[in-house]
């Protein structure tokens, strides 16, 4: 099995530097998880990877070899692309047999991959329309297809489920999983649902402004996040963040004190600076009592199935919360939010930066 | 496409047709029609009206000069546009992969295309000439048995008329299949390299298809270089030796102008545009069913 | 006001647009203004001009060839009748008989001739004749005689054109010189097919075969500028062509009887004559029809026509003209043309445009090796006579 | 034959440019090469003396660059009574061919527009007509133009010489427009209608900027045959609107006169030299993608 | 305002029906998202109202008036592509401005309301490049804009969101939820994503076979989904279901009792073949102890940050359970599951109907 490592790279578009100093480490058979706002250079990273992009600097190395400059279809990889590219006057099945024809596999071994492939991706039915005959999410499955019947040493998946409805995208989540645990490939794939994300991956890079920002396990970046732009980014929804000042080891935020846990707030000193960020799902919700947690006021309430997700204001200050949806909550109701004193993040207000 | 009943937007498209659906159908259709009904009379150098029956269908078909011109017509079809094709798209394919000199190259491979057949053919003619052409440069080169007398061999000229055709049109087809492929999405080359498809089996099965219309454009512009083939033959061969390298048009042509016998060139006319309909017909049928089963 | 004759004709290269100017300057004096409209090759120019009459703008003059082209115009009365111009200016007196019956119908004059070549000439490389030490061949052993002697020496023959209407002239010389008068005057005024089954023309069309077989093998398509170019650089002794071969000849700056030599063969046959007619569309209006009186008046001046002739090098056609100046090919090629018993029409002025297509199409291919035999070729041009 | 996959990055290391490549460009130069054969005949032989061309070294330079030839071509060829040259029609193609070409391109675009995207009764029947009629042996239709252009009174006029030639154009441009459109996707034409386009500015805007390789190719097709007519501009043009062809035909093409061939090859690459520079400069318009980032998938 | 009637409608490529009796009343303002797997129809019938696709049968109304067959642009909609359809040679000004100009809007004002698109978006420094110099996100945002920079009296959005990342997504939901608020235009909303469809619509239709399936609020389609397919498709991870039999007000499942509150086993007679949903947050994870709930063995534990979702396993029987992130599993426990009474869904064995 291969993996994957990328030294210094830098490309550009022209002059436009779109990419620079990445470095990344992948073993053979992780599965990572490329997390980052749209148009931050996943895409192209992909690219590259797969060869299909001029690197500027920098090497890539699979399998311990450097790959660089090396034809893509020597790179033993495979790929799924963010706008499909299926071929366009090919059956279904054409798309999913050509690369194991012309990679010489026997006939019935070819036939019994596009019969697993299309199984698993629900699309027997339509192994002999074209691609123009399809819908949006028959394509995507289609382009999946394509990429997953080939027995590649690397999987790149450009946000492979995007247009799929939940229900098939949980069953293609368990089905790609299911696969890197047979396959043992490494994958490398990139996505804006925060649920494949974590349930996927075995590491996930945050990337933005040209740069990794964060790279670690799902818990790690969920529970430890290194920066605000990761803390903010990876949840749904986000992180609430509040600006404080220490005080005898609470923040003091809006003039009402935040009780931190000792673990956290022992290495700040009284007066600095800080940002605390608290997700969601760590602040609870009590009746207006003086004294036990900030005040604040009810705007909105959303309704999301299993739970609720509550939009509270203090002031300038928003703050979400999701509450059980047993709750009784209305808009317009006073409350006080309490904060999971071990849960809540400490950064620092002038870099951004995590505290510890 | 989608809508049922006139809209504004869809009566203006039917109203820019409408002036040209009236001149299609009076120069084309009235033309032809013409053409057909003077193929029944005796005509010579200016039409009259007077019905003659199948006179002129019956000269036709027992005209010797006739019957080779079809053959002719036919063998030159069959080299010319799968050669012509097959080069054309080889240098589409190399010129689109981004090569530096393209504007260069292009008009290079273009400006055949440029020159009139009056000269042109002359210039094959020499080069072909088994006296003082290329032979005659390969004999001086020390190959001494070096002939190539094709051009004056009377079952081998019209092979000569196929290189000049082929030298002629090669660029054109190049330049209307290096559109299709300028139209070609980037990710759909990068999906093909992935894939690891070798160049061949991609442009055969992949970007071949997906510029179907394009082939299909140049298809149809190298039928009408076969059925409208005059010029290169009556620069390179006039026709001989013999008959031998006659086409039809230069057939229609003859008798229409020089020999006065419009009834008979009509016929040959008539009888030509019937053998493009019983070939187009069909392909249309299977064109137009295959799309309807897309929809 | 201006008078403007446009007159539309096929003469486009230099000696011929000398002889045009001679034309155009002479119906200028004449108060005319003279619109030129020259368009290359033959049927281009009669289609054309075939296609302006019908449209509705006719040009004042057109240039036809000799023979049987117009009479259809005639026939749809799109032509000027010239009987009465012809009269007062007494034609018959002028012009031979031959050529200016091929303009006649029924008694009536619809064209003017306007110039005339012989169309049955060989011609020699001198020098070559000298090295192979032959005289001017005379008859068809004194040709072959030379021919063996010229390959025995290295050199190619005969070098003839292989164009379609040069094959069809050439096979009319060897008619008429082989066959006798008697049967290509059966064979062209007459249409006779029997003549063409006889024995005297089975005799032509073996010496036709013949002079194939001593023809080098780039003849095929060949024109025939490319072949008096080879006698012309000593590469062939023999060609065969009309008298305008010898403007080429006269280009490259040879001299006739020192660098070159023409001849017919079995000259005692007489020449084929060929020659332009002018027509002259109905005029459309007053205007026009002063113009044609003006353009006929010109084209039919001794003095012009001469001068004509000289700048064109082809014979001058009109009685009484100068021939002094003439060089000696075309003022042999004069006196054949002055002469009616030696002189006859060729098959153009004869037949109609479509039975010289289809003799056309019997002798190319019977010229082609692996073509018709001799018998399917006398078949084929048999059957030729009767085409329409 | 070596194709290699469409389009190639740039390397950063020249020369690491892999064998395939350079099979690429020895095989392009290679065809070129064989392409240029007869052009270069057609130059050397320009230059050459008529008694050199006699000699007959078809390939070999000329023993003296002479630009004579060139200068009588231009200049003072017989052409008939005048010895002009072909710079008598020069001026007379441009008018031709200028308006004829732009209608051509324009009356074919917006048809083959008409045909792809809208339904319009029976229109796939007039396309059919039109093509097959393009078959037909476009000389037989003459005798029938000039009776329909007599009538509307535009036989012998410059009008009737454009008017023949666009009715000739279009089937074929039409043809190579009605496909091209056939390849852009629905969508595109869809959002326009939605963003509230009509049938004009759907075309103008949206449609034409993606047709410029098309344009292109129509316009070479377009220019070269309408600059190089001969028998139109003879037929229809009348005296006034001869082109050049005319002249170049007369130069080259005499029943009985003596040929120069040198004069000839000078007239005939001096009257291609537009076509030419008309290939050359429409490189930029061969642009790559041009529906690339318009739709997804 | 104008709403929207779909009368019976059915829709055919040709002799393929896609769609039939399609009956559907929008009222004025109304947001209502469509949800379906994918190649249900959902783009087809977007597609139908905004006159870019034929109807075989039936009538759309749009503003009390027959629209079927009038021209899109005189239907007063704007609509977002799946498939983007960004016009490939004008800049991304241009493409947003496109409309405005056709519609001859002051130039001030296109000026002024692209900035503020563009501004929305996210997408300013963007607004003079060429579509194929964009990311995929970056395309859709402006795909979105496109259709947003028009104050149309209908939207027709088709999966706007899907290819964007977390933030972005939520930041947009809200923008377009604002949008809604503040044009009160109709708007008509195909998504996959289940938190969209919740936190949007106003009204959830789900579509399947060539129907409709269900059409209510998202609470309605939630806690009450009229049929097993429903109520399978819409939540993630989807409902369990159990197959058993009814016996004393009770369901017997694998040999099991599992209680049914009263309220919903009124109407349902002993021994009736019934199947029993339940939704994961319905489920509750007991140590293993004799008699409290069905026993079952944990399978897979899928971290997922503020939760974990529990795979369990009895038998043939796979039930997903939804637990907090606190809960302490292991694949292998032996456990015992408990479900909330009430919660419990109860469809017909053969028609998957529900129940009541
Ligand atoms: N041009 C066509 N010809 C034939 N069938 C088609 C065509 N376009 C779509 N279909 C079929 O019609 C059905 C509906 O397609 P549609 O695009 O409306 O689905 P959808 O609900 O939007 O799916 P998705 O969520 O995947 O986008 C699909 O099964 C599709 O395969
Ligand atoms: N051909 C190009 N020319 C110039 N800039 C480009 C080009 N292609 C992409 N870019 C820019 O490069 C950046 C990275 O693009 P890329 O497609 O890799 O983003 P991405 O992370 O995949 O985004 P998304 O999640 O939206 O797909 C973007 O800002 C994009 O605008
Ligand atoms: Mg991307
Ligand atoms: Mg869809």
């Amino acid at each position: 099995m291969t993996g994957v490592q990328l030294r210094n790279l830098a490309i550009r578009y022209g002059s436009v530097e779109v990419l620079k100093g990445i470095n990344l480490e992948i073993p053979a058979s992780e599965f990572i998880v490329l997390l980052g706002p749209s148009g931050c250079g996943k895409s192209t990273l992909l690219n590259a990877i797969a060869g299909l992009q001029d690197v500027a600097e920098g090497q890539i190395l699979i399998g311990e070899q450097d790959m660089t400059d090396v034809e893509p279809k020597n790179r033993g990889i495979a790929m799924v692309f963010q706008s499909y590219a299926l071929y366009p006057r090919m059956s279904v099945r054409g798309n999913l047999s050509f690369g194991l024809k012309v990679a010489k596999v026997a006939k019935p071994e070819i036939e019994k991959r596009v019969a697993h492939v299309a199984k698993m991706l629900q699309i027997e039915p339509l192994l002999d329309r074209k691609p123009a005959e399809l819908s949006g999410g028959q394509r995507q499955r289609v382009a999946i297809g394509r990429a997953v019947v080939r027995d590649a040493g690397v999987f790149l998946f450009d946000e492979p489920l995007s247009n799929l409805d939940a229900q098939l995208r949980s069953d293609l989540r368990v089905e790609i999983k299911r696969l890197h645990q047979r396959l043992r490939s490494t994958m490398i794939y990139v996505t804006h649902d925060q649920i494949e994300a974590m349930t996927l991956a075995d590491r996930i890079v945050v990337m933005k402004d040209r740069i990794i920002q964060q790279q670690g396990t799902p818990d790690e970046i969920y529970n430890r996040p290194a920066n605000t732009f990761v803390a903010r980014f990876v949840g749904s929804p986000a992180m609430n963040f509040l600006d404080g000042t220490i005080s005898g080891g609470d923040a003091i935020v809006d003039g009402q004190a935040v009780p931190i846990a000792a673990g956290l707030s022992a290495p700040l000193a009284d007066g600095r600076k800080v940002i605390v960020g608290v997700r969601p799902e760590d602040v609870t919700i009590h009746a207006d009592a003086p004294g036990s947690g900030l005040a604040a006021d009810i705007d909105v309430v959303e309704p999301m199935g299993p739970e609720k997700l509550v939009w509270c204001k203090r002031g300038e200050i928003g703050l979400s919360v999701k509450a059980p949806s047993s709750a009784t909550v209305r808009s317009g109701d006073r409350v006080r939010l309490g904060f999971a004193e071990q849960k809540l993040h400490i950064f620092d207000t002038e870099t951004g930066k995590r505290i510890q | 496409m989608f809508v049922r009943s006139p809209s504004s937007s869809r009566l203006q498209a039917t109203l820019t047709l409408v002036p040209v659906a009236f001149v299609v159908l009076s120069v084309y259709v009235g033309g032809v029609l013409w053409a057909a009904g003077i193929s029944f009379t005796r005509s010579s150098m200016l039409p009259n009206y007077r019905f003659a029956g199948f006179t002129q269908y019956i000269n036709l078909f027992s005209n010797a000069r006739w019957q080779v011109s079809l053959g002719n017509m036919a063998l030159f079809a069959v080299i010319f546009i799968p050669v012509t094709l097959l080069i054309g798209y080889s240098m589409a394919a190399m010129i689109n992969r981004g090569v530096r000199g393209e504007n260069a190259l292009r008009t290079i491979y273009l400006y055949p295309f440029a020159m009139s057949f009056i000269v042109t053919g002359l210039v094959w003619r020499w080069l072909l000439d088994p006296n003082f052409g290329i032979a005659d440069v390969a004999r001086k080169l020390g190959f001494e048995n070096a002939s190539f007398d094709w051009i004056v061999n009377a079952d081998m000229a019209l092979f000569t008329i196929v290189i000049a055709a082929v030298w002629h049109s090669c660029g054109l087809v190049m330049v209307v299949l290096l559109a299709g492929l300028r139209g070609v999405d980037d990710d759909l080359w990068k999906a093909i390299r992935i894939e690891g498809i070798p160049a061949w089996k991609a442009h055969l099965f992949i970007i071949m298809p997906s510029i179907g219309a394009s082939i299909a454009t140049a298809l149809v512009l190298m039928s009408l270089t076969v059925v409208r083939m005059f010029d290169v033959v009556v620069a390179m061969t006039g026709g001989g030796p013999g008959i031998a390298t006659d086409v039809p048009a230069k057939f229609i042509i003859d008798h229409m102008f020089e020999r006065q016998q419009v009834g008979l060139a009509s016929a040959a006319a008539t009888t030509l545009l019937l053998l493009v309909l019983v070939i187009a017909v069909p392909l249309l049928y299977l064109k137009s069913r295959r799309k309807g089963a897309a929809q | 006001q201006e008078v403007k004759g446009e007159v539309i004709h096929q003469w486009t290269s230099a000696a011929e647009s000398a002889g045009v100017k001679v034309l155009a300057q002479k119906f200028t004096e004449l108060g005319g203004t003279w619109v030129d409209n020259a368009i290359s090759g033959g049927p281009n120019a009669r289609s054309t001009a075939v296609n302006r009459v019908v449209g509705g703008n006719p040009p004042a003059a057109m240039l036809f060839n000799t023979g049987a082209q117009f009479v259809e115009l005639q026939n749809n009365g799109l032509l000027r009748d010239l009987t009465e111009t012809a009269k007062a200016d007494k034609w018959q007196d002028k012009l031979p008989a031959a050529l200016l019956n091929s303009g006649m119908v029924d008694g009536e004059y619809w064209a003017l001739p306007i110039s005339g070549n012989g169309a049955n000439w060989f011609w020699f490389n001198k020098s070559i004749l000298d090295k192979i030490g032959v005289a001017k061949p005379k008859n068809w052993d004194e040709v072959f005689a030379a021919f063996d002697k010229a390959k025995a020496a290295g050199i190619t023959p005969f070098t003839p054109s292989g164009e379609p209407r040069w094959q069809r002239l050439m096979f009319n010389a060897v008619v008429l010189s082989v066959a006798g008068r008697e049967t290509y005057d059966a064979v062209i005024y007459k249409r006779d097919a029997s003549a063409v089954r006889g024995e005297k023309f089975k005799a032509a069309v073996k010496i036709f075969e013949k002079l194939r077989d001593y023809s080098d093998s780039g003849t095929p398509g060949r024109s025939w500028p490319d072949s008096t170019n080879l006698v012309i650089s000593g590469k062939a002794l023999m060609t065969q062509g009309g008298t305008w071969l010898n403007g080429a000849f006269a280009a490259a700056g040879k001299t006739a009887g020192k660098d070159y030599e023409c001849a017919i063969i079995n000259a005692d046959q007489g020449m084929v004559i060929s020659g332009d007619v002018f027509l002259f569309p109905e005029p459309k209006n007053a205007a026009m029809t002063k113009a044609q009186d003006l353009l006929l008046k010109a084209f039919a001046d001794v003095p012009t026509q001469t001068a004509f002739a000289v700048a064109n090098g082809t014979i001058p056609i009109l009685k009484g003209a100068d021939t002094s100046k003439l060089n000696p090919c075309i003022a042999e090629a004069s006196r054949f043309f002055n002469d009616p018993k030696l002189s006859t029409g060729s098959d153009q002025m004869m037949f109609s445009p479509a039975i010289v297509g289809a003799v056309e199409d019997a002798i190319t291919r019977f010229s082609t090796k692996g073509g018709l035999t001799a018998e399917q070729f006398i078949e084929a041009y048999a059957k030729g006579l009767s085409a329409s | 034959m070596t194709i290699t996959n469409g389009p190639v990055l740039v390397r950063r290391n020249a020369f690491a440019a892999p064998l395939s490549r350079i099979l690429v460009y020895v095989l392009l130069i290679a065809i070129a090469i064989a392409a240029l054969v007869p052009l270069y005949v057609m130059i050397v032989t320009a230059f050459k003396s008529m008694e050199e061309i006699r000699s007959g070294t078809l390939l070999s330079l000329p023993h003296a660059f002479s630009f004579e030839h060139w200068h009588k071509a231009w200049n003072s060829a017989c052409t008939g009574l005048r010895c002009e040259g072909l710079k008598v029609g020069f001026v007379n193609s441009f008018l031709i061919t200028i308006p004829s070409v732009f209608l051509a391109i324009a009356v074919g675009a917006v048809t083959g527009y008409t045909l792809s995207f809208w339904r319009v009764r029976f229109a796939n029947v007039l396309f059919t007509v039109m093509l097959i009629g393009g078959f037909f042996p476009y000389q037989v239709l003459i005798y029938p133009l000039v009776r329909i252009t007599s009538t509307i009174g535009l036989f012998n006029s410059l009008a009737g010489v454009i008017f023949v030639h666009v009715v000739f154009a279009l089937p074929v441009v039409t043809l190579l427009f009605r496909n091209y459109f056939a390849s852009i996707p629905i969508d595109l034409f869809k959002a326009a209608r939605i963003d509230g386009a009509g049938y004009w500015r759907i075309f103008f805007s949206i449609l034409l900027p993606m047709s410029v390789p098309m344009i292109a190719v129509a316009g070479i097709l377009q220019v070269t045959f309408i600059w190089n007519d001969y028998i139109v501009g003879l037929v229809f043009g009348g005296i006034n609107y001869a082109p050049m062809t005319v002249q170049l035909n007369n130069i080259v093409h005499s029943t009985y006169g003596e040929r120069e061939y040198n004069v000839e090859m000078a007239a005939t690459l001096l009257t291609s030299v537009v076509p030419l520079l008309v290939y050359f400069t429409s490189g930029r318009w061969f642009v790559r993608g041009v529906a690339s980032g318009a739709v997804k998938g």
